[in-house]
């Protein structure tokens, strides 16, 4: 079953096309790798797809609806949650208030309404967090604060998960961990599509691939095939002859 | 105009529970007397001087004043209400008391008023209450005054409803009200009337455009005052309000030209009319500058515009103490320029709050000792029937008052020669170099009034 | 009727290009740093009053110069203390919107009441340039203090506009406002240029108050009026736009004029807030402005 | 030039080392010297704030002894003013008006980040439902029925206010804020066929009785101190807070902050409400100086910026010691320094304490109990 369609999505920024009539589908239960190289429109998707920004054209489905102009917490009440590429946790909060705020119902009657503490501390132990939960997020180490992003979207409890960049700046050890821990989300039934620049290490953990190259869909398939895809080894090469231009 | 026959008097029902009131006063006192407020300091001439109110004068009476103190014309009346009691106090006080004086700033704001007016009837429990310049700040503190039954000597605000909507029309209620000066801007209206007849005969002026700060003070001016014009075949041909932060005179000036005026009438005491004025004189403008403008007022208004305030007029009670309006006027101009004339602070001259307040103080002492009582709390009718009987020879003018049964009871009356004139509501002129003169009411004049000289 | 109609435009004409100028530094100071500057007003007042002083026997008897002399000194003492304002206080806590935003506001409130104190509540007069012009065949007078506010306005918006385009120091300014992090990476010394706008902006504030003051009075209150404009032709503008400031400068400082000749003097004000409202719900970037607000 | 700015940064620098330094010594010495009595009372207060916090801790947030001590003097002092202050009955029933104020500011504002200058026209809306009501409808109407409304009017122009300017980021926001003030300042006069213009509207005093007049607003006051600060720690003041820290956050956590901020500006408006019709009747009248005037926005920031934003209880004593230091204790250096001071004080707190004085004291008081929270 397709649990997320995006179709004929289209962005610009002023003159510049950042997606370009992108389709694809996220099948319930698999876990997708959307890559390309830096600046090929991924994050510009997800922004699209949680309704950051507003689309130019093209439609999003998730769950046989079409949530295109729905708003950003609407999206994440149907089961939709992103863990964005910035950490961005409040500080004058703790690792256990910032969890709860994510369990708060969207209710201005709801005076005490989040999760119990123990969901909470299940929620952290999820990314290994557990023993954080009263510390404040600017004393965490980079690889706390980033599995309390991580602990955060699944405390909306979301059907499908979007991960921007979830590996950035995280050693060999901690990816590995970050990876088992994505495969135990599965096992819950959690979907997931993960953006990353870095083909290689995504490659065990995917099921499937999606490559962009300017806001296009270059190729997609089995992660074994697109390794050994010709135009995708030569967008990468184009791609960082780019960068580092 | 305010309407004196609309509805304040059923609005006043609301007030009218005397007993209540009374029997609250009363009460608070026991309760002070049996030391239930362990706290309550007893400082500022409290209970404990006026023993038992048996109707005699305790051993120091209390005035209060209240006037904003971040204008100068409220310094002005600071300074003179400290002369006054000095005065009165080197000349034994009233009837062998000394006289305390306590000033409270009103800030120009109602409600900073009434929190200092409570402190003056409740903590320093004052005898009689002077001052509040404008009317805003006067009426605000009336319901609280009356309360307390504190004699109250209004001495700057010149709007009739003071009187009209308060003490004619709930006297038992508000009897404790008397304006001392201005006259009320109802007659304000009639002498600028009897003025431009005056700059008629003089230079054959018969056109007068009105220009006024849109505020309500100024109703009385577009509306009283050109009908009085008009009736008198004066041509009015503009009248126009102007918001009160008003800083751009160009396209006004520009009008009351084309209109054909030869003299513009201009009511303003918010807005301020000096760089008006640097522009007409700069630009020759063919059209006299008359009427109200309290800046123009300042003792220093000619050195702060520069000398281009020269030849703009402007009505004030005690005339800037220019001329002998009676024989109290000039001395105490000359006493009060000898103590301030220096000070660092404006005002160098008492200004025409400072005039009125002055002679209110000496008009609560005559009464209160006519009266033989400052006990208002049981004997405030006594003080009432004191204060009527007034005909005081003061530096600002006579002061009398209007009857109690009468349209502005307890306001000022105006003082009238023998052509029906108003006589007690001066104006002055400035002139090149910075001299103020008085160029009406005839009896009072110290100099003809001056065209500008580039007027034909 | 037409007498009115060409007095408001040059009316409209020389009061807007007063008005350009404060809201230019405005917007300026908000484009480089991000902070909406309340204490902008009180640095016109310090010019008014700095030059009144410099000028004027009546204040400091020692000290009376030359015009020429007293405006330029006005200028750059205006500017000093801008730059002072924000070296002292503002780049201690800008990283703080809403603190910065409160604190500036505070100092314009506070900067009132010491002028109060010291020059005491009474209104000022002071000549810049004596006499006027007279215009016979629209019944209207112009000051020469008036002709001189709007070309030192636009001599002061050439120079300005030389200074961003043309020299290095003032292109600096310009990439920082456009994008901060770009400039950065470009090797501007952001900190540095943030403190050399509020010294220009401080530099342009203190030329509009010399002329407000001269065209109207030195007074404590004299500066909420202008600061209000400047707020309001900055959004009309857009925040953050030079050329924003001057279109919406001359619509406002139009639309003020015209209202007052044609609708009446009282209602003057309350025009400008109802197109500021309609602005703001209908184009809330402004002319010029880039979004600030959301989706 | 740039020698200027090296300076000026040096200084930069130094004013913001000092500012650290000076907060450190003051914590450290505060600390220092209160602490040899601090500690020990701690230790004997303990087990009251222990049960405090076992029966009402969840409701208003858990506090140490010193805290619990602090709450109960305060509320002890105002509840006893008048046997200690009968002088003071005026300010203190004047600072209690100001705190309803300072604290439905601080709902919306303090707790959003988006700063209102607009507040001052609710507690107009309040004041002038009241005065409007009483001078053409009937002057003897009752309390029960002009307090509603006033509040409901209030609530409506705050929703007003609202809808459309909390689509707005930051200073604009405040901007369009600011002119619904000037706006519906000059309405008063517009109108003042209605309104009575600058001179306003009479209204009945409560009472003639200073002490009774005080209860009349301190119940009021501390019924809206308890409510909004159990607001404040529910949920609700988390979302507020929230979305003054990280609006996206909010979003992504599935909450509407659209509906969120409305909510605070209804929050707010309540309290202003209430608040509007008592200084309407402690003033016995309304007019735009005491109401309307953009000022009396600014002053009820810094009664909040003063106590700490976003605190409710911050605001409430900010607003005692404002109205105190204004009315009482600085009142003898004259009109213009007395001002002076009193912004020259806002402005340090909000360099060098921006988290505001009570809750600077509220801390330093829970950090000599010890980390028990």
């Amino acid at each position: 079953m397709t649990l997320l369609s995006v179709e004929d999505l289209t962005k610009q920024f002023g003159g510049l096309v950042a997606v370009d009539d992108l389709s694809f589908g996220v099948e319930s239960g698999e876990i997708l790798g959307l890559i390309g190289p830096n600046g090929s429109g991924k994050t510009t998707v997800f922004n699209c797809i949680m309704s950051i920004y507003q689309v130019t054209g093209g439609t999003v489905r998730f769950d046989g609806t079409d949530i295109t102009d729905d708003k950003t917490h609407e999206i994440v009440n149907r089961g939709l949650s992103r863990v964005s590429q910035e950490s961005n946790p409040i500080g004058s909060m703790t690792v256990r208030e910032n969890i709860e705020l994510f369990t708060f119902p969207n209710s201005i009657r709801s005076f005490d309404g989040g999760a119990s503490d123990k969901a909470i501390a299940s929620y952290a132990a999820q990314v290994d967090i557990e023993d954080a939960l009263n510390d404040d997020p600017g004393s965490l180490p980079h690889a706390d604060v980033r599995r309390l992003e991580i602990a955060k979207a699944l405390a909306t409890e979301p059907d499908l998960l979007l991960l921007d960049e979830p590996f950035a700046g995280l050693n060999q050890t901690e990816v590995r961990r970050l990876s088992e821990q994505f495969e135990s989300f599965r096992e819950q039934g959690i979907t997931m599509v993960v953006v990353d620049h870095n083909m290689r290490g995504l490659m065990d953990l995917v099921d499937r691939v999606v490559v962009l190259h300017n806001g296009q869909k270059l190729a997609s398939g089995d992660p074994a095939d697109i390794v050994g895809d010709e135009r995708v080894q030569d967008a990468y090469l184009a791609g960082e002859v780019s960068a580092v231009q | 105009m305010a309407d004196p026959t609309s509805t304040p008097s059923d609005r006043s029902t609301a007030y009218t529970n005397g007993i209540g009131r009374r029997s609250f006063i009363r009460a608070a006192g026991a309760s002070a007397a049996l030391g239930l407020f362990a706290g309550c300091s007893g400082d500022g001439g409290g209970g404990g001087e006026n023993p038992d109110g048996g109707g005699g004068i305790s051993e120091t009476v209390t005035i209060g004043h209240l006037a904003p103190l971040n204008n100068p014309l409220g310094i002005g009346s600071k300074r003179s209400a400290e002369m006054a009691v000095a005065e009165i106090n080197d000349d034994g006080g009233i009837a062998d008391q000394t006289v305390e004086l306590v000033t409270k700033d009103t800030r120009a704001s109602p409600s900073e008023a009434r929190t200092v007016a409570g402190e003056l009837v409740r903590q320093e429990e004052v005898d009689a209450i002077v001052g509040t310049f404008s009317s805003e700040v006067t009426q605000s503190i009336m319901d609280l005054v009356s309360e307390f039954n504190t004699p109250f000597l209004v001495t700057g605000s010149a709007a009739p409803s003071t009187v009209t909507e308060f003490v004619a029309s709930d006297y038992e209620r508000y009897k404790n009200t008397f304006r001392v000066g201005p006259v009320n801007s109802h007659f304000q209206a009639e002498v600028i009337s009897q003025y431009a007849s005056h700059l008629s005969d003089r230079h054959g002026w018969n056109t007068f455009a009105v220009v006024a700060d849109d505020a309500e003070w100024t109703t009385v001016f577009r509306n009283r005052l050109v009908d009085l014009l008009r009736e008198a075949d004066l041509d009015v041909p503009m009248v126009n309000g102007l918001a009160t932060d008003t800083t751009s005179f160009g396209s006004v000036l520009d009008d009351v030209d084309e209109v054909g005026a030869d003299a513009m009438f201009r009511f303003f005491a918010h807005i301020n009319g000096g760089p008006m004025a640097a522009r007409w004189a700069e630009g020759e403008y063919e059209f006299g500058i008359e009427g109200v403008h309290v800046a123009s007022m300042l003792p220093a208004y000619y050195q702060l515009t520069e000398g281009a305030a020269a030849y703009e007029t402007t009505t004030q009670s005690g005339a800037a103490g220019v001329t002998d309006i009676t024989s109290k006027t000039v001395p105490f101009t000359e006493s009060y320029m000898e103590e301030y004339g220096d000070a660092d602070d404006p005002p160098s001259k008492p200004m025409y709050m400072g005039f009125v307040t002055y002679d209110a103080i000496h008009v609560f002492k005559n009464a209160a000792e006519r009266a033989g009582t400052v006990d208002q709390e049981n004997n405030l009718d006594t003080i009432v029937d004191a204060l009527l009987q007034t005909d005081f020879t003061g530096a600002a003018g006579q002061v009398q008052f209007y009857g109690a049964d009468e349209t502005y009871a307890h306001d000022l009356r105006e003082k009238r020669d023998s052509d029906g004139l108003i006589t007690n509501y001066p104006l002055t002129q400035w002139r090149e170099g910075g001299s103020l003169e008085c160029v009406y009411p005839e009896g009072l004049r110290t100099a003809e009034h001056a065209a500008p000289p580039w007027m034909g | 009727m037409l007498g009115d109609i060409a007095s408001v435009i040059v009316d409209g004409a020389l009061i807007s290009a007063v008005y350009a100028l404060i809201a230019i530094g405005f917007t300026m100071v908000f484009g480089v740093g991000g902070v909406l500057n309340l204490a902008h007003g009180a640095l016109i007042m310090a010019g008014a009053y700095t030059y009144l002083s410099l000028v004027s026997d009546s204040i400091l008897a020692s000290v009376t110069l030359h015009p020429i002399v007293a405006f330029p000194l006005t200028v750059v003492i205006v500017g000093l203390i801008s730059y002072g304002l924000y070296v002292v206080l503002v780049r201690t806590i800008e990283e703080n919107v809403v603190i910065t935003f409160l604190a500036t506001i505070v100092v314009a409130i506070a900067f009132t009441e010491l002028v109060t104190l010291v020059f005491h509540a009474q209104p000022y007069q002071y000549s810049v340039v004596p006499g006027v012009l007279q215009v016979q065949a629209l019944g209207t007078r112009i000051l020469y203090v008036e002709l001189a506010a709007f070309v030192a306005s636009w001599g002061a918006m050439g120079l300005l506009w030389y200074y961003v385009t043309k020299t290095d120091s003032g292109r600096s300014i310009r990439a920082t406002s456009m994008s901060e992090r770009g400039a950065m990476l470009t090797g501007v010394d952001v900190p540095g240029v943030r403190a050399r706008t509020w010294l220009v902006a401080g530099g342009l504030a203190g030329i509009a108050g010399v002329f407000l003051g001269g065209i109207g009075a030195a007074e404590p209150t004299m500066w909420l009026e202008p600061l209000a404009l400047a707020f309001i032709i900055v959004v009309v503008g857009g925040i953050g736009s030079i050329k924003g400031s001057v279109a919406a400068a001359y619509i406002v400082g139009y639309l003020q004029t015209a209202t007052g000749q044609f609708l009446g003097q009282s209602v003057r004000g309350i025009m400008s807030l109802v197109v500021l409202v309609v602005v703001l719900l209908v184009l809330p970037q402004g002319l010029y402005g880039t979004e600030f607000v959301h989706e | 030039m740039s020698d200027r700015e090296q300076t000026g940064r040096g200084i930069g620098r130094l004013t913001g080392r000092a500012e650290s330094v000076l907060r450190d010594t003051l914590l450290a010495q505060g600390a220092g010297v209160v602490g040899a009595v601090g500690r020990p009372a701690e230790r004997l207060l303990w087990p009251v704030a222990e049960r405090y916090n076992r029966r009402l801790g969840e409701r208003f947030g858990e506090v140490t002894g010193l805290q619990l001590l602090l709450l109960v003097v305060a509320f002890g002092g105002l509840v006893t003013a008048p046997l200690w202050g009968q002088d003071y009955l005026r300010p203190l029933t004047l600072g209690a008006v100001w705190a309803v104020f300072a604290m439905g500011w601080d709902i919306q504002s303090g707790y959003t980040g988006y700063i209102s200058f607009g507040h001052s026209a609710l507690s107009g809306a309040a004041g002038y439902t009241t005065g409007l009501l009483v001078l053409h409808l009937n002057p003897e109407l009752s309390l029960f029925v002009t307090v509603p409304l006033s509040i409901l009017v209030t609530t409506a122009l705050g929703l007003a206010i609202a809808v459309p300017s909390l689509r707005l980021r930051g200073p604009y926001f405040s901007l369009v804020t600011f002119v619904t003030v000037l706006l519906f300042y000059r309405l008063t006069k517009a109108l003042s066929e209605w309104t009575n213009g600058l001179r306003g509207i009479r209204v009945d005093v409560f009472t003639y009785d200073l002490t009774l007049q005080y209860y009349m607003v301190v119940v009021p006051m501390l019924a809206v101190a308890a409510t909004l600060t159990y607001v404040g720690r529910s949920d609700i003041g988390t979302v507020l807070i929230a979305i003054r820290e990280n609006e996206d956050a909010v979003s992504a956590a599935g909450l509407d902050p659209t509906k969120f901020k409305l909510w605070s500006f209804v929050l707010s408006a309540v309290p202003m409400g209430i608040g509007g019709v008592l200084l309407a009747h402690v003033n016995a009248g309304v007019d735009p100086q005491t109401f309307v005037i953009v000022d009396n926005s600014i002053q009820m920031i810094a009664m909040a910026v003063i106590g700490g934003m976003s605190s409710i209880l911050g605001p409430l004593g900010g607003a005692f010691l404002f109205v105190g230091l204004r009315d009482v204790f600085l009142v003898g250096l004259g009109e213009e320094l007395r001002w002076l001071a009193l912004w020259l004080l806002v402005l340090l707190v909000l360099v060098f304490a921006r988290d505001g004085l009570f809750r600077l004291l509220w801390r330093a008081l829970g950090a000599l109990g010890g980390d028990r929270r």
